[in-house]
């Protein structure tokens, strides 16, 4: 049984010029993981004896292991929810949210759409939810605004059981049930096919889809109460695209951040880097500020 | 005048015997791979006879009958040259379609093969694939079929019963049978009935003798008495040549070659 | 001394009697092998006790929250709301038969016919060539697949059918039929090949066609091996989950038509199992209710079939 | 003798059986070519995305951030020793099963049950068998997320479809081999190891082929496992973590930059390459072997 | 004192003959499911002699034949009742090892069934699977075996070529020779020449003569003048059962029963 029980994890404390060893066990969200890989990559240069795994089993999967105290990391894209806090608690997990990145939701169009200006909350929770227009969810543009096309809009979503969806869910469904009519599927890069084929599409994911996808298709500004906001580093960063842009974790098992110094530089290591890292791999980074709090908050943990 | 007449005789001869013979094999020279297992082959097969075909194990008989349907083509390394016509065609000729060719000259194997199915469906395998459908016309078939190969009074209790559960004489008797389904004109045996006893051989060999009426018969057999007893003609093999070819009697009581003579008085192998 | 040649000073009889006291080495073998291999035998027992305890415990709890009628009779499988929630397994058991019909309508025949041309036309030499190639059709990751559905099929299949969805049934149920093609190849040329070669000239010798010589006997005898095939390519069929998870999208409607986005049993598993769902909801415990009515689907189909089949072998 | 059947009848029949037996024929022959020309396509269409991709680079590299760097090292190296011990297990396992099956179990129900628990077995999806390997092998017998008990956990998803096969070429082996054999005073076992089983041989490395590349191309339980896909270490043996070419490259067609998905066809390719020399052992070994009685 | 004499010399003559019985069945029956296929079978077999079986197609030969070797076994649906004593064990005895009484007892088939494997192979097969690896002995074992069935000038240059590329007549005698090379004590032949030419069944025939000074041998066959050649005596079978059993000249001259008459002289089948 290799993972948990590292080696050399009794060696001392503080960074400095010292060489770590022992086992990293990361796993959890298949969106967050690009990020930590990114971290465990470059941290493979700096330590090269700590081995870093890191896995993707969804955040749900994650955290089933995490609360058993298999992994000493788990990625999640949404907070931590009661029933796993309770799992947690019953096996004597301690942990610790961490904050790494944001990602902005951006709602997405055709290339070809030219009618598509902006779009209200209002608009998007009326066209996403079942019900709202008619009773066979069947949604035309012309519903949302007359001047629009009397054609039907086909909606693409994330599935139920994605942090996208979960966020979406969230904010703008307000807990009522998705439009039937929906195209439903757990990968992205699937949900850009969809909608850059059909020129009646309108789709949410991930900003760094959007942004890898630019030229098949148009991002629409939304209108949170402050005018129609475009999805950007700075608008997301900045917190100026509400309510979609949404923070991406890591949870760190506080035991393992005691008891293994590889754990702690590492958690370390991901948060003086995380900026970096979540902009390389198509995020947006946290302000700076956020960073540097959590990272007196994890010394504190030590 | 006399000589027109001679003449004329002498041409009615030839047509007749033109028109009797049934296979005439030419030249015929047949490979395995680099082993040459039948070398220049001459032998005419004539109507309404039965031509046995005798010789020690592995000197080509079985090799030379299945020739004469053309079910040695499906060993891939078989090479051939010269000729065999079947009725004045060539057998080896682009347009000569082989089913047709089997479809008239029937074949019964050295080990029985009948088909994993009931005795009845063996039987009437034949006649179904030339479109015979009548289940009437069938069951006549098969029953005519099977007395002939005298095998009816066994089996006709357990027609629809898996062949497979006959004994092995019984089987060779049912591919007989399934053999003469189709009414061929004529029928190639490889040594029909060295898996029969003798009541049964002596019910094939009657049969043959029947058979021979109205059909044309090739027989490769061990059993000299059998091809003394049945045989018009008789050719006797030796490594995949044909050492004599005549009358059985001829054969069998004034052989021309030294060779035929030790061979069927038992002197060598 | 049982040999008649002189010039040798020792007897076979003699040296196996010799053999046969020295070999109490070979009666234990004899007496051991059984005995492992019944133990071999029985780990197939022990998974499926293994797979029934994983899955026993998880859908017990999960049929505490959710009602064991509610599962079977409801036509809506909406299991992401706790209180609106609706756990009715059909739309999954739907969309997983509609998938499989598919891929068996593509794999059986043309499978089957692959083999018939493998096994009766094709010379040795294609033979050994095409079968192998034809193989690694079934090593192609599943992942490559579902692209390969949802980016070239799919959209192939809409010049023909407009109205085709952008994920559907239709198009990753062909692809997994294509998937499957060689394993029914495959198995069943093995099948008619092991049809002993003397069967065949009977039938030539007949005047058959080779047509006839496949169709009517080759066939015929080798049902058992070409129905095991069949019967793999189903459980496949069944058990597959990259192709539709990627192709076929993720709703769970219970319909009929091909054209429109289905999930199956197992599309719904991964989804879970590699999404966001919080350990310990009922939308947790759901899979293991999916994965148990999963078991009971094969097992039910197994069982069917296996009825089917000795019926048929009791043809002949 | 009377005639029943009409020589002229059986002639002019003939016409169309040839007809049919030709057009079937090509039928047969577009079937086995539609699988290749599938086949093409999907090569096509990987290899061009791939091309520019493929070089020792890709091979010797660990996974990165960038596409530019992502190799497929770890999941190479983790998908050999998967198979070091899925091939093991799963051939000794399924062979033995179906050795047990056809030359030593009686027809009982017992013997039954065994049969259609093994059937039944085949159709139980792979996730499904992710669950059972997580909550027994790395969890109860304490493997972690090893080698081993992702191996064990491949190997009993394989076992029915190796049995299986298994069984039908032990099946089609001539009862008068067996017949000789016990006639030569030979015990069970030695009628089994020394004639039966090389004679099963092309058979049972047909179904193993299709069982092992379905075990090299697997990903669903491997994810449930939790197998990590980030790894910039090899695993040394048995009882390390490692991790495997497909879910490299589910997780690189996953990534939003496009680059990535020629980082995935390039995987392909490599996971491709394996499988053919997997199988051309195999095939070689079969191609050896097979003849027909 | 003279009768001490002549009590001794029964009770040795009694002696002898005990002692020469190889094989002694008391009223054995067996049945395949419902079919009742050997009835009442009461027969002793002698110590080197041989001993024919003859009788119709169907009339229980083989089943008779392999139910010595216990070969009968092999098929499931098969029942027995009575006893069969080998060299005085019961050969039903849950002590005996059926591989003990196979070493002792070689079986020729009737269909030849080589092993798929090279010729030198099918031969070493008995000889190795008994733990004879010495390769210099196992040459000379399958020498003298492919000798003893007449069959070594065909084969010894391609002895490690595949079996099945052999004509059937070749197979068979291959099948014998793998026979002899384990030397066994009786040899049981199912019409092991049927597939034989005729100087080929010489040559075994006169291996059989010559074995019989060492083995006994029970032989199935067809050819009843094969019988009257070989054997000393006869049994001959109808319907599963044995009709008569004496020398073979007495049975050929002078048979007992109508039936056996009527059958050698071919009126019956
Ligand atoms: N498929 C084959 N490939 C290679 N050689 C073959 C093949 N079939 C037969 N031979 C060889 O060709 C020769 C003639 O064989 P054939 O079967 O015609 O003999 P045969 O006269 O019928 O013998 P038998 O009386 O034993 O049946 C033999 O030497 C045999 O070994
Ligand atoms: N496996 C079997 N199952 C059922 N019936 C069988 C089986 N084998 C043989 N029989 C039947 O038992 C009877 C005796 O068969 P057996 O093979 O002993 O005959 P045989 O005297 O050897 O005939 P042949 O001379 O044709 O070889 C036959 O009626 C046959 O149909
Ligand atoms: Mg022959
Ligand atoms: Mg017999
Ligand atoms: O993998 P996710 O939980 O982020 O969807």
């Amino acid at each position: 049984f290799t993972t948990a029980c590292g080696g050399g994890a009794e060696q001392g404390g503080e960074n400095g010029g010292e060489q770590l060893s022992g086992n990293v066990v990361v796993d959890g969200s298949s969106t967050v993981y690009p990020i930590v890989e990114a971290a465990a990559e470059a941290y493979a240069g700096e330590q090269p004896d700590v081995k870093v795994s890191v896995g993707l089993s969804g955040t749900g999967g994650g955290f089933e292991k995490f609360t058993k105290g298999e992994t000493d990391f788990s990625n999640a894209s949404r907070p931590i929810k009661d029933e796993e806090k309770k799992a947690a608690e019953q096996n004597g997990i301690q942990f610790e949210e961490l904050q790494v990145a944001f990602d902005g939701l951006s709602v997405l169009v055709n290339k070809d759409n030219d009618w598509v200006d902006y779009l209200t909350v209002d608009e998007l929770k009326k066209i996403f939810t079942s019900g709202a227009v008619n009773g066979d969810d069947k949604v035309k543009w012309s519903d949302i605004r007359p001047e629009w096309p009397n054609e039907e809009i086909k909606l693409f979503s994330p599935g139920h059981d994605s942090g996208t969806f979960d966020y979406f869910d969230e904010v703008i469904l307000d807990g009522q049930p998705l439009n039937k009519t929906a195209q439903l599927s757990e990968d992205d890069n699937v949900l850009v096919q969809g909608i850059a084929g059909d020129k009646n599409a309108l789709g949410y994911f991930g900003f760094a889809y959007y942004i890898e996808n630019k030229d098949k298709l148009k991002a629409v500004p939304i209108d949170g109460g402050n005018g129609p906001v475009e999805p950007t580093h700075e608008t997301i960063q900045s917190g100026e695209y509400a309510p979609l842009s949404r923070p991406l974790f890591t949870y760190v098992n506080v035991k393992a951040l005691k008891e293994k110094a590889q754990v702690y530089d590492f958690a370390k290591f991901l948060l003086e880097n995380g900026a970096e890292f979540a902009e390389e791999v198509g995020y947006v980074a946290l302000p700076q500020e956020k960073y540097d709090e959590q990272l007196k908050k994890l010394e504190g943990l030590k | 005048m006399e000589l027109t007449v001679v003449k004329e005789r002498k041409k009615q001869a030839e047509e007749r015997s033109e028109k009797n013979v049934v296979y005439r094999t030419k030249n015929l020279n047949l490979w395995y791979g680099e082993h040459h297992a039948l070398k220049n082959i001459d032998l005419d097969i004539y109507e309404n006879e039965v031509t046995a075909i005798i010789g020690p194990s592995g000197c080509g008989k079985s090799t030379y009958i299945k020739t004469l349907n053309r079910m040695i083509e499906l060993v891939p390394s078989v090479r051939t040259s010269g000729e065999i016509t079947y009725r004045g065609r060539n057998i080896f000729d682009k347009s000569y379609r082989v089913e047709e060719l089997r479809t008239q000259v029937g074949m019964v194997f050295q080990k029985p093969n009948p088909f994993p199915k009931s005795i009845y469906d063996n039987v009437a395998y034949g006649p179904r694939i030339h479109g015979i459908r009548d289940k009437k016309i069938l069951d006549e078939i098969v029953e005519k079929s099977l007395r002939g190969a005298a095998i009816w009074d066994e089996v006709k209790d357990r027609l629809h019963t898996n062949a497979y559960g006959l004994s092995g004489g019984q089987q060779q008797r049912l591919c007989i049978a399934r053999c003469l389904a189709i009414e061929p004109d004529v029928i190639l045996m490889d040594e029909p009935t060295s898996a029969l006893d003798p009541i049964s051989t002596l019910k094939v060999e009657e049969l043959v003798q029947e058979l021979k009426k109205n059909y044309s018969i090739i027989i490769v057999t061990h059993n000299m008495q059998q091809a003394a007893r049945i045989s018009d003609k008789t050719a006797f093999f030796l490594n995949g040549e044909v050492i004599e070819y005549s009358d059985t009697d001829k054969l069998f009581s004034n052989p021309d070659d030294k060779r035929t003579e030790d061979y069927i008085t038992g002197r060598f192998g | 001394m049982a040999m008649t040649d002189g010039n040798r000073s020792y007897s076979v009889r003699d040296m196996i009697k010799e053999n046969k006291k020295k070999q109490s080495g070979q009666q234990f073998v004899e007496w051991l092998m059984p005995k492992l291999l019944l133990l071999t035998a029985t780990i197939s027992i022990l998974t499926t006790i293994g797979i029934l305890f994983t899955l026993l415990f998880e859908t017990f709890i999960f049929f505490e929250r959710v009602s064991i009628v509610e599962f079977l009779t409801s036509k809506e499988w909406l299991p992401w709301d706790e209180k609106t929630g609706s756990f009715g397994v059909a739309p999954l058991v739907t969309g997983t038969l509609l998938t499989t019909a598919i891929a068996m309508v593509v794999a059986i025949p043309i499978g089957l016919a692959s083999a018939i041309y493998l096994s009766e036309y094709a010379s040795e030499k294609a033979r050994k060539v095409l079968k192998p190639i034809l193989e690694v059709l079934a090593g192609i990751p599943t992942i490559v697949y579902g692209f390969f559905a949802l980016t070239f099929v799919t959209p192939l299949l809409q010049k023909i059918i407009p109205d085709l969805g952008i994920f559907n049934a239709l198009s990753p149920g062909i692809v997994m039929g294509i998937m499957i093609i060689p394993m029914v190849a495959s198995l069943s040329e093995d099948a008619m090949s092991s049809v002993p070669n003397s069967i065949r000239e009977g039938a030539l010798g007949l005047g058959s066609t080779k047509l006839e010589v496949a169709l009517k006997v080759v066939l015929p005898a080798a049902t058992s091996g070409i129905a095991a095939s069949f019967m793999l390519a189903i459980s496949r069929a069944v058990g597959e989950t990259m192709i539709v998870a990627v192709a076929g999208g993720s709703s769970p409607v219970f319909t009929f038509d091909v054209t429109k986005s289905i999930q199956t049993l197992t599309a719904y598993i991964v989804q879970v199992t590699t999404g966001d769902a919080g350990y310990g909801t009922t939308v947790y415990y759901s899979i293991y209710a999916v994965g148990m009515t999963l078991f009971v689907f094969t097992l039910a189909m197994n069982l069917l079939a296996q009825y089917i089949s000795r019926r048929f072998r009791e043809e002949y | 003798m009377e005639k029943l059947i009409d020589k002229q009848r059986v002639v002019q029949h003939m016409n169309g059986r040839l007809l049919r037996n030709n057009v079937l024929k090509f039928l047969f022959f577009l079937a086995t070519l539609f699988g290749l020309i599938v086949l093409v396509v999907l090569l096509y269409r990987i290899f061009t995305q791939a091309i520019g991709w493929l070089n020792m680079d890709f091979l010797n590299n660990f996974p990165s951030r960038r596409p530019e760097n992502a190799g497929i090292k770890a999941g190479l190296v983790g998908s050999l020793w998967l198979m070091v011990i899925v091939a093991p297990v799963s051939l000794i396992l399924g062979v033995g099963t179906a050795i047990y099956l056809e030359e030593y179990a009686k027809k009982n129900r017992f013997t039954d049950f065994i049969q259609t628990n093994i059937s039944n077995l085949a159709g139980v999806p792979s996730i499904v068998f992710g669950l059972l390997g997580l909550t027994l092998f790395v969890r109860e017998l304490n493997l972690g997320r090893s080698i081993l008990a992702a191996g064990l956990t491949m190997s009993l998803l394989v076992l029915p479809v190796i049995v299986v096969a298994a069984q039908e070429a032990l099946r089609a082996v001539p009862n008068q081999l067996r017949e000789a054999s016990y006639g030569m005073g030979a015990t069970k076992w030695q009628t089994i190891y020394r004639i039966v089983l090389p004679a099963a041989i092309p058979g049972i490395l047909t179904g193993s082929i299709l069982a092992l590349s379905r075990a090299i191309g697997e990903t669903a339980p491997l994810v449930v496992l939790g197998i990590p896909t980030f790894l910039a270490y090899l695993p040394r043996g048995i009882l390390d973590t490692f991790t495997v070419m497909p879910m490299q490259i589910y997780n690189w067609t996953s990534r939003p930059q496009a680059d990535f998905q020629h980082v995935a066809a390039a995987g392909i390719v490599v996971l491709l390459v394996v499988l053919i020399f997997m199988n051309s052992i195999a095939i070689f070994i079969r191609n050896k072997f097979q003849k027909r009685y």
